[in-house]
């Protein structure tokens, strides 16, 4: 199991090294940036709860019937559901899984996990950073705190505890992170992938470090020159990135820090359908949202011009003061 | 008007939990009563206190009526005095800037600790809960304040799964898996304030509420359990508190 | 060795609970700044060679006339130098120690090292950076890929060569690095500490977080409100700072990022001095521009406002274009 | 003018090592030849090259006439795709984002082995040097492009100290160490062009620069040189690459 997670150094050096990381326009659709997400991959998913969440990116992987992935993300929402109930994930690593605090449990989580034999892989929320940062790093693992003496550890084989060679405390070795693709929503990056991140940062950093490919969404595309005025503002370098794809609302109906707040009549509904028949509500859903749409923007037409509109002036609002 | 005579458990559960912070703590809050409560202290008593958000928030300003509903957005980050990575903000509490780890908890057991994982057995759960979210790295890295309903289901001897570590087995068990740091400081509910006896472990109850009996608390809890022997009544939430509280939370969105 | 070096957790908790940590203003003066700074104390460096030296604080430890201590940086300047010949220092940590790149060697740091027995204590410059970022974290240990092989690895038995638990691999763990007190200067921060800093940030934030004090020296002090527009722009939070003191021109001769380049003449004419003659050459340095001063703006007085104007003149001129 | 006849030994120093870059690579560039020479190839064939330096830059923009004299000032990061922090510059290094690093170097040896630490026994050295920087960690982690004079105390069998690994004692010893990516590439200087032994590990000659025979090349170095069995003869500076790298350093600085 443990020789199955952790490529050995070399071979990750080898990956990088293959990568196509010079300065280059990488400015492609939806559709195409999904071609790198082939079935089976492990993804990394951007974003905390219902917090930037690549959902144009996740929406299309839906569409495009991948199967059998592997995802992780630090605080998994309605993104975990979708990728149970889909189909297209049978194996979620994360440190919790819920629709969002305001609802309680996700039924289509329990359902799949409990009856469908789907794996919730848990976590500590520190230590599903710790292993995206190891990854980032270049390192086979980071010690960490947390974790010991709970059966979240026990459940967790995968990690060491150890007698530290120092000082003779115990401490955890958490195993390196590097997802073969991460999904990642920003608000602006340029053509060559260098992306600004505002307001809370979550994982994606380490992340998109770790990583073997990155598809960045953002929510417009600004000029390099723009990006070159303040390179202390640079978060993700664009030798990071493999697709840049402007998805404006790209994290809908979850929120984009400054720009738009959830769309909660839409998410209200939403978990209503899907924990009162966590199978049809769910198929239902994504069959209205997810497969029948012809575009993005028709998705957001569903969801509707209020719903955008009240969650654009609340996004804007945490600038007014 | 603030109707000091009448109040609900919630808002029981929310004052006296404030009560146990100290002006110039850096607290982890979640959100809900704890969140509520560490607001009420700052207002009350705490100008200095500090709130910590698991999102990545650092010194966060919560307005009254405004309260966020969940850590991780961008309302929560609104006139903080930093934001950072979610991994860096659990960071400080293993690097020991945070004083206090403040959570609801839907199960505790005699050592106090929480589960949020599973219910029945963890090989073939009968219910898969959420997880730890960052509740395992706070309650295993600092000292910790639960808010929790009491309910004889969720007071259990030992709980089905050890998702955020109390006491462990009691003794120094904790200590012995590697965190030597932290632990269960209090347990609040409506009933009353729980603490861990200083060599055992185990959860005694330092304080009834009013009105509340020994054996009321006895009967809705899961195990036996000790009573301190300077075993006290608390004072019952007073006007002001009510009357700020009530300012914060005008929609009884967490105190109905 | 190492157990002097490598505090234990216990420790290293139980001296930041004793801290006062709340949200309280901590302006002070130089003079009082500096009493955080006790003879043989380990002392954390931010910046990096000629960029946000903490000089005037420096300046006012070596007025006090302290000694002994343990100094640490990530690259050395002339801020070493003046540590060893005032002999406030008798050991620095660092990856490279020279006055500059312009100027080849220090003779000042070839005569104290060479012939008066003070140590300069060689890591790799990510060997420093993870030691700081160890002591950020709250562990004894960082994992890493380099010195090993090198003698510069053989010359720190402080550092442990692993054979990695998970993989097998070679891997070097560099002791935590705590120091009892950091001094960093920044562009600005608010009266509870709260920085912000522009352009590089060096070590300088896990410098901050290890330190068990930390002194910040910052061109000025803006108000907390501004701080909270954008607390995403915040790099040192409040609680890890226990002194601010509002110093324009506080790393003069070097530069501040975006307020003022190096002061060139002064420091060409610094260096043919001391290198002339490392002790008396050192001395009158010292004499005329440390100890007779009544205060730091005498000393920029010294400097001269040509060169504290063209200094400026440069240092704006990054946000020109 | 370009005076494609006359040219300096630094000039041709810059210039052959600049004609080792790719486009699209990464390159991790020290100040001085190493940063002349890559913004030389970014400018004449490499478009897409990427430039960081030491104090934590990604994606330099050079401007000619305006090298920057140290790699930790603000001038470094004017117009720059990112600056981040210093460790964090290195580990873009470590997880393999770079291809090459490229610095200037005072000693070094038939393994490729660079020392900046130390003249004589480094417990009682006769000269302290400033040590490492960042090139232990360059040297250790990436493929190495080393530009510098070539004398013979600077050319040794075995150097005093190895602050910067090259094949440390040849043969699979870099790898044994914990060093299984990376190495020595390339040494420029201004009498040749060398590689290293794929299986000995040991410097060979790769290329000898115009006008220089085997024998000044052998003379000037402190151990046996080997010349590899395709022994070429490097083209000399180009006018072109004259007149550009006199564009970028016209007040020959780093030229003369």
């Amino acid at each position: 199991m443990l020789e199955a997670q952790l490529e050995p150094y070399t071979q990750l050096r080898a990956d990088l090294a293959a990568r196509d990381r010079s300065l280059r326009e990488k400015v492609m659709s939806l559709e195409e940036a999904a071609g790198f997400v082939q079935d089976g991959m492990k993804v990394g998913i951007g974003g905390s709860t219902m917090s930037r969440t690549p959902m144009a990116m996740i929406w299309e992987i839906i569409r495009q019937r991948r199967q059998d992935l592997s995802c992780s993300r630090c605080i998994v929402s309605t993104d975990g559901d979708l990728l149970f109930g889909s189909g297209a994930a049978n194996h979620i690593i994360t440190s919790w899984f819920a629709q969002g605090i305001l609802w309680g449990l996700s039924k289509v989580m329990r359902h799949h996990v409990e009856t469908q034999g789907k794996r919730y892989e848990e976590w500590s929320h520190m230590g599903v950073g710790m292993r995206y940062r190891a990854g980032g790093m270049g390192v086979p693992f980071l010690p960490m705190r947390a974790m010991l003496g709970s059966d979240v550890m026990r459940q967790r084989p995968e990690a060491k505890p150890i007698d530290c060679p120092f000082t003779g405390e115990k401490l955890l070795l958490v195993p390196a992170l590097n997802p073969d693709v991460a999904l990642i929503h920003v608000q602006r990056c340029d053509a060559y992938g260098n992306a600004q991140i505002d307001g809370l940062q979550f994982m994606d950093i380490d992340l998109a470090l770790a990583a073997n490919r990155v598809i960045l969404t953002t929510e417009r595309i600004v000029s390099n020159d723009q990006i070159r005025r303040r390179p202390d503002h640079t978060k993700i370098p664009f030798f990071c990135v493999d697709a840049v794809v402007e998805v404006p609302y790209g994290a809908a109906p979850h929120e984009c820090f400054g720009i738009y707040e959830p769309m909660m009549k839409h998410m209200d509904a939403y978990v209503k359908q899907v924990n009162a028949d966590p199978v049809k509500g769910m198929q239902q859903y994504l069959e209205k949202y997810f497969y029948e749409p012809k575009s993005w923007n028709e998705y957001l037409a569903l969801i509707g011009m209020n719903e955008l509109l009240e969650a654009s002036q609340l996004g804007r609002s945490i600038y007014n003061d | 008007m603030t109707e000091a005579s009448h109040y609900t458990a919630s808002e029981t559960l929310a004052i006296l939990a404030s009560r146990q912070l100290k002006d110039g703590q850096v607290v982890f809050a979640g959100v809900g009563t704890p969140l509520l409560a560490a607001t009420l202290a700052q207002q009350l008593r705490c100008p200095g206190l500090t709130i910590l958000f698991e999102g990545g928030v650092v010194g966060a300003f919560v307005e009254a009526g405004k309260l966020p509903p969940s850590t991780n957005d961008q309302r929560c980050t609104k006139r903080a005095n930093m934001v950072l990575g979610s991994a860096d903000v659990l960071l400080l509490l293993q690097r020991g800037y945070v004083d206090i780890g403040f959570m609801g908890g839907a199960q505790i057991d005699q050592f106090g600790n929480l589960n949020s994982s599973f219910i029945g057995d963890p090989a073939a759960p009968k219910t898969r809960l959420p997880g730890t979210g960052g509740g395992n790295d706070i309650s295993s890295l600092t000292n910790m304040i639960v808010a929790m309903k009491h309910e004889k289901r969720r007071f259990v001897e030992n709980v089905d799964f050890i998702t955020s570590p109390g006491f462990i087995r009691g003794g120094d068990s904790r200590r012995d898996s590697g965190l030597p740091a932290g632990g269960m400081f209090r347990v609040i509910t409506e009933l009353a304030v729980f603490g861990f006896d200083e060599r055992s472990r185990r959860m005694k109850v330092l304080a009834l509420n009013p009105g509340v009996s020994r054996e009321e608390v006895q009967d809705n809890t899961g195990f036996r359990l000790d009573f301190d022997e300077n075993l006290t009544v608390t004072e019952p939430p007073t006007s002001h508190e009510l009357q700020i509280l009530r300012q914060l939370d005008p929609d009884r969105l967490f105190t109905a």
